[in-house]
Order: structure tokens, then C-alpha cells, then sequence
């Protein structure tokens, strides 16, 4: 955002007349070191103002990490919550190792090559011109997003080393180079890569619908698929049991953190604030980010009340944990397109999403899928929908105002602007299913051939935190360590109706 | 804030004779420029006000991380008692610091030991400081009294506690925080007379020695005065695991400590928009904050995966909550350094952080001191070890940056060892004061017979003899006997039951 | 925030003497062009900022619904818990919905007459130069809040569809009239308004004791009368019973979260934070929002601790969730004040905001009145207080900081500004109990009399979890389902797969 208002004091003699060159040395010097300062005055509040910005929607994002803790936790039954926020918290911490290593080089490492980065390992020369400490730690904060969601499937039926290994490769490998394709300006993918854009359009997939959420519910429904279902999820006769999570509060307090949080995830997707679309006007990035917000609200509260309504319908009962699972699918959705859509559109991709998480749960049941959180047909299903919809929807001046630089790309299908978009979007999909599949798929197989990968049926029954991670989570009532013998416990924990 | 060079008593000699009206033409020129600068001020101020004031809230978001930690960590019978505490903290909290705290601690032209001024917020909002500030010191001040009510959970007399709380926000903590943060502290390194110690000062950039080594020293007399829980030793003096009733609000717990502590580490910065050296480049304190958002996340990973392992080796299983402590134990021991080390020196910390924290666990046992939230070990400990760790790996060009240019640094990073010399006389006088102040409270307290509650109390719970009944009613049919009194009864079946258990621990039976 | 950098080429050329014309226009379009240009840095850069700030405190007043939700979770019995947390869900999703197509532009829309706003239905032209997308994010955030106030009034006895009607008119009708003719510019007794200012004062209710908590209050309590108690409430003799929430925990919970999220309803009210007093000097808004949070933090803390030896005094014990009312109490009254009173002045708030909360409970259990959050009292009560109170302590220079424009505007009783604040003040209170009482509570009636209100009374004795949403909302024991003889009730916590 420099000026460039020379001031030329060979110009300026001329008009003083005879012997002021001097003088007009003096004034231009002044006038010139002034812009110059006061340039270099802006750029700095810019620097700031933006990094402001990008770490406390970092921070924001963090906080999706206890969203998904709390989500889960409520979600299984009481006996394996120890071991699915253990699994949480290991995402966190593992990832926070593993992506300073070489995910974030392996992401957005520079300069490389379309299919991977391979510089800035460690953070190797960051901060640098092209990025700071705090790009980092907000990428970082999605990374561990990715591995949150398949944790989620594959929960309490899992042994924790496989835990282990896969969600270190998912963080470590597996999603940076997705991420690579599509967000660093290098990825063969991007749309902001600045020579060869894919069917002149690159994929729009602003803060992940298909980067994080498909790749996450993808490795997960592998996971899920290899491992089968929990005992009992299925009764003899093929029938699907509901094997209800233990506290519906965990739930909707994760569910609301995650709501919380997704306002770091989407409009802080940006990374930037203070970039005028033109100067001194007051509609500028700030108007987009807020703008990114609202789509990003009204997504998740339409698809709310679509599951709200739809399983009334189905159902026949007004259900808290559904709902839940709704506004989230909505979220995923809209995760792609929130920037470049109008408000109006969001409702539509809303409202679809429910649509397709409510189809996607049937069409599990139907194959005997079980997925404790429903994160496979969530993320996956839910995020590639999201993907399309933005190739439907996304209009031409928000397209334009977001992905500068590069006039008359294509948009959305439905607002007039052909399919190009549309094919590099279905490209992504396929890409991201194939990725996804080629290496989690057989990671997840191999483990299950050494044994590593499903917990043994007595363990399953008696839960996991009894036999791996040292005793139950709650313990309400005292008198409970007398006796502590398997299962003695959790007969005794109940007392209150007897007396 | 930006000095423009443009004077107009420096252009009229050069705009020489021909001119008509010199002056006028000068200010013409020159003039406005004032103006742009005044705006540049604005625009700064409001950067670093948004910045603090949302790095307050964060921090204040730690209070509730450990109300949650702390009813997570006791049993369930004690679980309205520590909340309240921990609720009360923060309100008595609010109003000693904003009466005295504030002026002990940074009230202006004071001298070495405390301040004297700005009682009240008087004199408040000043160019030295605006009322973020004081907010953001409030919220550091409460989070070291909530550090003290974990140690010496599940046993102590409420009114025990609202003294200690008071005393220990209002002026213990204060005045620590006076002689490290505040420009007239005898320890400051950022002492405004030039007059450092050992031509250093402590470097402590966000407290772990003044807040959490306070907090944990101050816990540790505490418990060792009152002794451990009913329990919590077996006859033959074997330590007993009292597990907490509920995981799950551990793991909330300590994920809003690690959301909160990007408001403590970073915003310690206090500002955001300012240049380290020259105007218009893209390294600035802003990098400084992200640089500590990395070094803290890192230690912190790092210490709860060493914490994972090694109990994995050690009791054989994976335990959460020992690596939810783990992991608040790397970040209390990176919080001193955490402006001034590498992101590689980070995960060293958080390393010997984790192996710290277990060490002074097995000690506890060993000496049967009974720590409910392990308070003292975590933030005493580990704190110790992060203000040693600043001694030893802070970095040259960031001591520079972030202090001042031409001092001590790291031992380890080749720069002498006047920096760990000051940083050992910080443990010791923080041990020393805290001692010299906490410990004969807590003996005072003891003797009067206002510390411990009575063995019947803690049987019993808390809950239900000081706090009008238990946190928990998950069953209904409680109610139709809702005779108030009687409720509380029914759902404590243990009065029944003898108490000669000798419980295995977990570990045991696995 | 312009800076005025005006340079005349005619004025300089006589300056400069004889032929200096060319000399002048070189100079001065210099000086021009470089105006302009930093004129429009400063626009951008003040644009981002508060954008910045006004969408992360949009975020904070978010989270406060999630501190809602943990809080009436946590005050209802475990039977109801399913239920008022999907109330409280909804509260955000269809406020969602109905505040982007009609709330909003009820509210805010501008230009409009005094009652009631009539343009910008769904959002339409906007962002404009008067309010951006951040804008409508915050006043959404802001009509959930009203809507969740009332929700704990009538938690635990009130039919599903009561409440979906009675939410969507309150977010949709009732609160944008109201936040329309106090917060509008437009709006007639607003203290902003242009033209015509009720009492030459207006009201001053800045972050909204009297139409956020007032509004929230009084329509509970309409609903909370005409319903009754729940029962067993009172007992045969009359004598109140108290019917404790399940979960301590969670109170605390919320509590924190709306203390947190308290920070950006209070300070964020100001919207903008770069706006300089006196320009160049360190006391500016930003000094002013500092101090709205200071206020803010000691009038909760006080009434907090009031209450603690209030009602050690009364009870005989310390009683958190007595105190964590208090605090709340506290908040809901200084928040119309908050920007315009001296810290000590909040200290007073809050002691008798103790008072007033402890003083409405009493009567309430005098007039059998039952309200499981004590939402009327704390946020009627409480909220009524803090409007008088703005008006017996608002000072002179903050009042005429906050809303400038208009020297020499009345201010607090107390601080010798005379009674033409108090009048308006209290006419506030009375229209705005006359217009919750003429829409709230026909509503509420009707709803009544076509038996849509209350529930049976063996559904509430049942708890509505299981007979309306599915289930409990808690299974801590999972070997439960089949050996649970007290344990008819286990055995119907999980009706679908009897089906």
C-alpha cells in the first residue's frame, strides 16, 4: 500500500526561479521523506492490525479443539470418555509437534513445487516476508481440526496406539499436502496460484469444506468401515440400537464451542483485515470478513431447524443431539463458499446440508455403518456438498474481490458463471476421496492385519477406561473406592433408588 | 509518537529572500503534518487497547478453566466448595485490586519494594496506563490466588480461605509483581534508572515466578500445615489415589487454561503495534506475539506427549489427567521465558517441564504431602525450572528486542551467567517473601482453628454441611421427599457404610 | 478521523511573492495528493480496527448464549435438561433466521419513523455507509440474549411449540421495537437521536439494562404467572420448596461464560474503538471502553460478594449458585450505565443490585411466583435498578464523551445534572413494561387458553426429556439398560429400540 508521489526538485527549481535550488532541495527532500515515513508508518499498523486479527482468530480456532473434546466426550458412553478426550488432547499436543516438524513445510513450505512443500521445516526462516509466527499457529489450529473429526469415528472400539500412529500421519502428512494442492499459492490446485490456474478457475475452497472436513470424515469412514461397528450397534436381527452418548450437556456445550470457534475458522480465513477493495471507502476486507460471518450464521441456523423440523417429522420427538449434529453439518457446508456467497445463498446450502446429513445417517444404517459421531457422513458428506454448492453459487464480485489480481474467473454455475468452476470443484472431490483413500485406507488395513487397530470384545464391554486408562471419568458417589472390582462399581455408583 | 523532521524555523532559511512571506510558506508546508501524526497516535492506541483488552478476556477465561479444573479434581462431595472459591477469587479478587493491589504493585513514582500510589484507579487513566491495564493485572492477580486454593482443596474452613485470598491478591502478589514488572522494581528489567541487577534484572516476561511459583509456594504452606486429607494415606502410609469425580470437566478445565494462556503469554506483550528498528518492515513486535504463541503451544505439546510416555512406562496406562497436568506444567514453566527463547528451545522446556513435574509428584509422595490439584508441584515446580530455563537458553537478539539492546543473556546461548544469577536470586526471594508472609498466615489460621475443617466436615463433604447441599442431583425421585434437610441425606449413602477401606489403587487392578 | 493536510495554491503563491504560481501548484498538488491518499489510509485503517473490534466483541456477546444454555442446564432437574438446551439452541438459530429477515430492519432500519424501522429486510443494501455486515452480527447476538432470558422463566413446565412461538415474536417483533426507539438513531426516546430529544436528555440504557434484560425479564415473568409453578414448588401448607438444579457445576459453567461474554456486551456496545477524544492525546475511546470494563467487573464483583454474606446471613451457608445470581444480578444492572459512570459508582451499583435480587426473591416467594432461574427477578429486577441507577450516577464528561454532539446534555441526579435524566429514565421503565405487558402477555393467555402453554402434569412429572425429546439427557451407567431394577427408569431412557 505504497504512494508514489515523486517529488522532483529539478522540477520544482525551475518554478522557484533563480537560486532556489536549495529551497527546492529542502521541500522535496521533506515532502518525499514524509510519504516515505508515513508509509512506512501505515505499513507497520497494518502489520499489526492484521496480526491482531489472525491470532485471535487462531485462538478462536484453538477453541474448537475443546468444542470437538466436549462433542465427543458427551457423544460415547460414560466408559470410553476418558479415552476419547485423551485422544483430543493428544491431537492437540501431537499435532502442535508434528506441524512445526514438517506439516507446515510439507503445507505451505517455499518455494516448491504443485503436490508438496518442502522448505521452512521447523519454521526454518519464519517469519519471513511471505509469512509470520502467527500464520503458523493458525494454520496449525486446523490442522488438528482434521485429525479431531476422524477421532470421532472410529471412537470406542480403538485401540489408543492406532490412535496414535494414524493421527500423526493424518497431521503430519495427510493433510498438508492436501492443504498444499489447494491453499499454498504453489499447489497445482489453488486459486491463487499465479501461473496455471486449473480449468482457468482453480477451487474455491476458502476456509476447507474439502480440505479439512472431507479429508477428515474420509480417513474416518476408512477407519470406521475396516474396524466395523460396536458390539451391539447392530442387534441379531440387523436392526440399528441407538447407543446413546452419556451426557447430552457435553454435547451441546461442545456443539456451541465449535459455533464459537467456527468464527476464527471461516471469516478468519481471510488472514487479513486491513485491505481496502478501494482505498477510503468504507466497503473493504472488513465488510467481507463480517459478511463471512453472517453466511457462516445463517447456514448452521438454517440447517438447525431443518433437522429440528425434518426428525420431529421422522422421529417423531424434538431432539437436542440431532439438532447438534445439523447446525454443525451446516457449518461444514458453508465452510467453503462463506466468503464469495451471498447471505440468501447460505440458507439454501443450509438447508441442503441437513438434507444430506439426514440422508447420509440413513443410507449408514442401511449398510451397517457405525460411526459414534456421525463425523464420516458429517464432515464428508455434509463438506462435499459444500464444495459443490460453492461452484453453484458463488457470484461474480465477491469471487473477483477475494481472489484478486486475476479478472474474469470463472464463478458460480446458477449465478451465470458456466461450469469451469463447477469442474475444478468435482476434480476436488474426486482428488481428495482418491488421496484420502490411497493413504489412509491402507494405513488403517495394515493396522488391522498386525491387530492394532480394534481393542479386544471383553475390553469393548467393560469400556476403556477401566482397562487402558486407569479408571472411569466420573466417580459421584464416594463410598465407590471401597470395592473398586470390576463392574461392582458401576452397580454401586447407582444407590439413590434403592433406599 | 512519530517525530516528523519537518520544522518551519528550519525551511525559512532556505527558501531565501525572494519569498514574500517565509513563515507563512513554511507552516503551509510543514504544517498538517502535526495532525497526521496525532492520528497515527489514535490509530496506535486503539490498536493496543483492542489488543490488551481482548488478551484480558482471555486471560480472565483462565479463572473459569480453573474452576472447572479444580471441581473436576475433587471429589464430588467438595465440588460447590472449590467453585465458589474459585468464583470468589476472582469478586473479592476484583475489588482488593482495584482498592490497593493495583497501587502496591505499579502505582507510579514508588520505590524499589512497593507502590504507594493510584489507590482506587486514582490518577487512572494516566499516559503510563490506561484502565486495560489494570484489567489485564487483575486477571494475572486472581489467576495466582486460584493457583493456592487447589492445594489445599477438600479440607479448608471457607472463612480460611477468604483470608488467605484476600491477603495473598492484595499483597503478597502485588508486591512480587511490583519488583519484577513494575519500571521502579528493585528485580525490574525494565527498572527506568539504569540501576539493574547484575546489569540485568529478572527476566520473567509473563510470571513464572511471579505468579505461579507465588501461587504454588503459597499452596505448598498451606497443605503441609493442614497435612494430608483424610485418606489420602493408608495406615501402613502408603499414598492413596482420591480420584476426582469428573474427567471430563478436567479436560474442559485445561483446555480454557490453554485457550487462556495466549492472553497471558502473548499479551504480556501489552502492545502490539511497534517497529524493532526500522519503519515499514514486515518483522515487528507483532512477530514477537506470534513467536510466543508458537514457543508457548510448543512447550506446552511437549510436555503433556513426555507425560503421555513416561506414566505410560510408569503405572501403565494413558491417563489423561495426568497429562492435562503435564501439559499445564509445560506451559507454567515456558510463561518466564516465552518472549526470549526459539521455538526449538521451547520443546527442551516443555520436556524437562513434564520430568519435573513428575519428580516433585514422586517427592510429594514419598514426604506424604497431599496436594489435591498437585498445585505446588505444577506451578511451584515447574515454574522454578521455566525461570532457571529463561537463565539459560534466552536469546540475544530477542533480549534485545524485547527488553533493551546490550544485556545479558542466556548462559546457554553464550551470554554469561549474570542473567541466571538474577534469575536464582528471583526463586529465592519469591520463596523467601512468600514464605516470610503465607507461612505464619496459614500457622496463625491453624492455631486459631479456622484452617482445617473437622473430620465429621470431611467425611461428610463440604457440600453438604457449609453449602446447603451437594452440586449433583441427577435423579429425580430424590424429590418426593423433598423435606429440605432430608434431601442431602439420601443422596449421601455412605453414612451407613464404615470406612475401613483399603482401596488398591487404580494401577492394581488393571 | 481525517487529518486536514488543506494546502491553497493561491494562498502559497502569495506567500512565495512574485511568479510563484507554478511554484505553488506544484508544491500544494503534492501536498494534495498525499492528503488524499493518507486520508484514505486513515479511512481503511479505522474501518479494519473497528471492524476488528466490533466483530470479536460480537463473538464474546455469542458465547454468552452458550453461558445460557450451561446455566439453565445446570438450574433445571435432570429430567428437563434435553429440553431447555435445545430451547436455549434455538434461541440462536431461529433469532438467526428471523433477525436477518425482519429483525434487523425493525431495529435498525433506516431512514424509518420513531416506532418502528421499516427497511432492510434481509439485509438488503446493506453494507452501506451506516451500518456493515459486523453490525447486524452484533445485534443478532444481542436479541438471542433477550430470548434466553426469558426461556429460564418458564423452563421445566412449558410445551415445545409455546416456546418456538413465543420466541420468534420476542426476537422477530418485540425486542427490535424496543431496541429501535432506545438505540436507533431514529428512535424517540433514543439518546442519539438527531432532532428531538425526549426531556432535551433522551435515554441512556448504553448496552441495554432496560432493552435487553428489562424486555427479557418482564416477558418471563408474564409467562411464568400465567403458567403457575411448577409443581411442587409449594408445598400443601404454601411454604416454598426449593426445587434444585442438577448440576452445580454446570451453573458455574455459564456463569463464567457470561461474565466472559459480558466483556463484549458491555465494552462492545461502543462499536467503534478508534475514535479519538482530543486527537494525539492518550485518553480517547479506547480509554472509555477500558473503563466500561473495569465498571463492568467491579459492579458484578461486588454484588457477588454482597450476595455471598447476604444470604450467609439469611441461609446460614455460602451458597454458590446464590452467588453466581448475584454476580449476574450485577451485571444486568450496571449495564445500561456501564460507559458513563465512575468506577466507584459501580461499586454502589452492585451492592444493591445484591439487594434488589435478594429483596424480588423474597417477594416472589411471598406471591408464590415461580421462576427456575429467578430470570425475572435478576434480569427484570436488577435491570430496572441499573436504568435508575444510570440516571442518579452518570457524570458529565463521560456522558458528554459517549454521545457527543450535543454539549450540555443533562446528566446523573447525583452528580448535579439534574432530574431530566431521571424523568427519562423512568419513563423508559413504564413504556417499556407497558409494551412487553401489551404484546407478552396476550401472547402468552392465548397460548394458555388453546392449552399450547403448559405441559401435563404427568409429563412433568415424568420430566420432558423422555416424553418430548427422546430420552434423558444423561447415562452414566451403561450396563444400565438391562440390569437397572430400580431401573424402570433406565429402562425408558432409551424408547427407540423398543420399536
Amino acid at each position: 500500500m505504497a504512494a508514489s508521489l515523486t517529488c522532483s526538485a529539478d522540477e520544482l527549481a525551475q518554478y522557484l526561479g533563480p537560486n532556489a535550488t536549495a529551497a527546492a532541495t529542502y521541500i522535496c527532500s521533506h515532502i518525499t521523506s514524509i510519504n516515505t515515513t508515513i508509509n512506512d508508518k501505515f505499513s507497520d499498523t497494518a502489520f499489526a492490525i492484521d496480526s491482531t486479527y489472525l491470532l485471535f482468530s487462531a485462538y478462536l480456532v484453538f477453541s474448537m479443539q475443546l468444542g470437538f473434546a466436549m462433542l465427543c466426550a458427551g457423544s460415547v458412553r460414560a466408559k470410553n470418555t476418558m479415552n476419547i478426550m485423551l485422544t483430543n488432547v493428544l491431537d492437540a499436543a501431537a499435532g502442535g509437534l508434528f506441524y512445526y516438524l514438517f506439516g507446515f513445510a510439507f503445507a505451505f513450505g517455499s518455494p516448491s513445487n504443485g503436490f508438496i512443500g518442502h522448505h521452512n521445516f521447523a519454521l526454518k526462516s519464519v517469519p519471513s516476508p511471505l509469512f509470520d509466527y502467527s500464520y503458523f499457529l493458525y494454520q496449525w489450529a486446523f490442522a488438528i481440526a482434521a485429525a479431531g473429526i476422524t477421532s470421532g469415528s472410529i471412537a470406542e472400539r480403538t485401540q489408543f496406539v492406532a490412535y496414535l500412529v494414524y493421527s500423526s500421519f493424518l497431521t503430519g502428512f495427510v493433510y498438508p499436502v492436501v492443504s498444499h494442492w489447494f491453499w499454498s499459492p504453489d499447489g497445482w490446485a489453488s486459486a491463487s496460484n499465479t501461473d496455471n490456474l486449473l480449468f482457468g478457475s482453480g477451487v474455491i475452497d476458502f476456509a476447507g469444506s474439502g480440505v479439512v472436513h472431507m479429508v477428515g470424515g474420509i480417513a474416518g469412514l476408512y477407519g470406521a468401515l475396516i474396524e466395523g461397528p460396536r458390539i451391539g450397534r447392530f442387534d441379531h436381527s440387523g436392526r440399528a440400537v441407538a447407543l446413546r452418548g452419556h451426557s447430552a450437556s457435553l454435547v451441546v456445550l461442545g456443539t456451541f464451542l465449535l459455533w464459537f470457534g467456527w468464527y476464527g475458522f471461516n471469516p478468519g480465513s481471510f488472514t487479513k483485515i486491513l485491505s481496502p477493495y478501494t482505498s477510503g471507502n468504507y466497503y473493504g476486507q472488513w465488510s467481507a470478513v463480517g459478511r463471512t460471518a453472517v453466511t457462516t450464521t445463517l447456514a448452521g441456523c438454517t440447517a438447525a431447524l431443518t433437522t429440528l423440523f425434518g426428525k420431529r417429522i421422522l422421529s417423531g420427538h424434538w431432539n437436542v443431539t440431532d439438532v447438534c449434529n445439523g447446525l454443525l453439518g451446516g457449518f461444514a457446508a458453508i465452510t467453503a463458499g462463506c466468503s464469495v456467497v451471498e447471505p440468501w445463498a447460505a440458507i439454501i446450502c443450509g438447508f441442503v446440508a441437513a438434507l444430506v446429513l439426514i440422508g447420509c445417517n440413513k443410507l449408514a444404517e442401511v449398510v451397517k455403518f457405525d460411526d459414534p459421531l456421525e463425523a464420516a457422513q458429517l464432515h464428508g458428506g455434509c463438506g462435499a456438498w459444500g464444495v459443490i454448492f460453492t461452484a453453484l453459487f458463488a457470484t461474480e464480485k465477491y469471487v473477483n474481490e477475494v481472489y484478486p489480481g486475476k479478472p474474469g474467473r470463472p464463478y458460480g454455475l446458477f449465478m451465470g458463471g458456466g461450469g469451469r468452476l463447477l469442474a475444478a470443484h468435482v476434480i476436488q472431490i474426486l482428488v481428495i476421496i482418491g488421496w484420502v483413500s490411497a493413504t489412509m485406507g491402507p494405513l488403517f488395513f495394515i493396522l488391522h492385519k498386525f491387530n492394532l487397530l480394534r481393542i479386544s470384545a471383553e475390553d469393548e464391554m467393560a469400556g476403556m477406561d477401566l482397562t487402558r486408562h486407569g479408571g472411569f471419568a466420573y466417580v459421584y458417589h464416594d463410598d465407590g473406592d471401597e470395592g473398586n472390582k470390576h463392574g461392582i462399581q458401576m452397580k454401586r455408583i447407582e444407590p439413590s433408588a434403592q433406599i | 509518537m512519530a517525530s516528523y523532521t519537518c520544522s518551519a524555523a528550519d525551511l525559512i532559511p532556505h527558501l531565501g529572500p525572494n519569498v514574500a512571506n517565509a513563515t507563512a510558506v513554511a507552516n503551509t508546508i510543514c504544517g498538517g503534518f502535526s495532525a497526521v501524526s496525532s492520528s497515527l497516535s489514535d490509530t496506535t492506541y486503539a490498536i493496543n487497547t483492542t489488543y490488551l483488552l481482548f488478551s484480558a478476556y482471555l486471560v480472565f477465561a483462565m479463572q473459569l478453566g480453573f474452576a472447572m479444573l479444580c471441581a473436576g479434581s475433587v471429589r464430588a462431595k467438595n465440588t460447590m466448595n472449590i467453585m465458589l472459591t474459585n468464583v470468589l477469587d476472582a469478586a473479592a479478587g476484583g475489588l482488593s485490586y482495584y482498592l490497593f493491589g493495583f497501587a502496591f504493585a505499579f502505582g507510579p513514582s514508588s520505590n524499589g519494594f512497593i507502590g504507594r500510589h493510584a489507590f482506587g484507579l486514582t490518577g487512572v487513566p494516566s499516559p503510563l496506563f490506561d484502565y486495560s491495564f489494570f484489567l489485564f493485572q487483575w486477571a494475572f492477580a486472581i489467576a495466582a490466588a486460584g493457583i493456592t486454593s487447589g492445594s489445599i482443596a477438600e479440607r479448608t474452613q471457607f472463612v480460611a480461605y477468604l483470608i488467605y485470598s484476600s491477603f495473598l491478591t492484595g499483597f503478597v502478589y502485588p508486591i512480587v509483581s511490583h519488583w519484577f514488572w513494575s519500571s521502579d522494581g528493585w528485580a525490574s528489567a525494565s527498572r527506568t534508572d539504569g540501576n539493574l541487577l547484575f546489569n540485568s534484572g529478572v527476566i520473567d516476561f509473563a510470571g513464572s515466578g511471579v505468579v505461579h511459583m507465588v501461587g504454588g509456594i503459597a499452596g505448598l504452606w498451606g497443605a503441609l500445615i493442614e497435612g494430608p486429607r483424610i485418606g489420602r494415606f493408608d495406615r501402613t502410609g502408603r499414598a492413596v489415589v482420591l480420584r476426582g469425580h469428573s474427567g471430563s470437566l478436567v479436560v474442559l478445565g485445561s483446555f480454557l487454561l490453554w485457550f487462556g494462556w495466549y492472553g497471558f503469554n502473548p499479551g504480556s506483550f501489552l502492545t502490539i503495534a511497534k517497529v524493532y528498528g526500522t519503519d515499514g518492515s514486515f518483522y515487528g513486535q507483532w512477530s514477537g506475539v506470534g513467536r510466543t504463541a508458537v514457543t508457548t503451544t510448543l512447550a506446552g505439546c511437549t510436555a503433556a506427549l513426555t507425560t503421555l510416555f513416561s506414566k505410560r512406562l510408569l503405572d501403565g496406562h494413558w491417563n489423561v489427567t495426568d497429562v492435562c497436568n503435564g501439559l499445564l506444567g509445560g506451559f507454567a514453566a515456558i510463561t518466564s521465558g516465552c518472549s526470549v527463547v526459539e521455538p526449538w528451545a521451547a520443546i527442551i522446556c516443555g520436556f524437562v517441564a513434564a520430568w519435573v513435574l513428575i519428580g516433585c509428584n514422586k517427592l510429594a509422595e514419598k514426604l506424604k504431602y497431599d496436594d489435591p490439584l498437585e498445585a505446588a508441584q505444577l506451578h511451584g515446580g515447574c515454574g522454578a525450572w521455566g525461570v532457571l530455563f529463561t537463565g539459560l537458553f534466552a536469546r540475544e537478539r530477542y533480549v534485545s528486542e524485547v527488553y533493551s539492546p546490550g544485556r545479558p543473556y542466556g548462559l546457554f546461548m553464550g551470554g554469561g551467567g549474570r542473567l541466571l544469577a538474577a534469575q536464582i536470586i528471583q526463586i529465592l526471594v519469591i520463596f523467601g517473601w512468600v514464605t516470610a508472609t503465607m507461612a505464619p498466615l496459614f500457622y496463625g489460621l491453624h492455631k486459631l482453628k479456622l484452617l482445617r475443617i473437622s473430620s465429621h466436615d470431611e467425611m461428610a463433604g463440604m457440600d453438604l454441611t457449609r453449602h446447603g447441599g451437594f452440586a449433583y442431583a441427577y435423579h429425580d425421585e430424590d424429590d418426593h421427599s423433598n423435606i429440605p434437610g432430608f434431601t442431602m441425606k439420601k443422596i449421601e449413602p455412605m453414612n451407613s457404610s464404615p470406612h475401613d477401606r483399603t482401596p488398591p489403587p487404580p494401577s492394581d487392578e488393571v
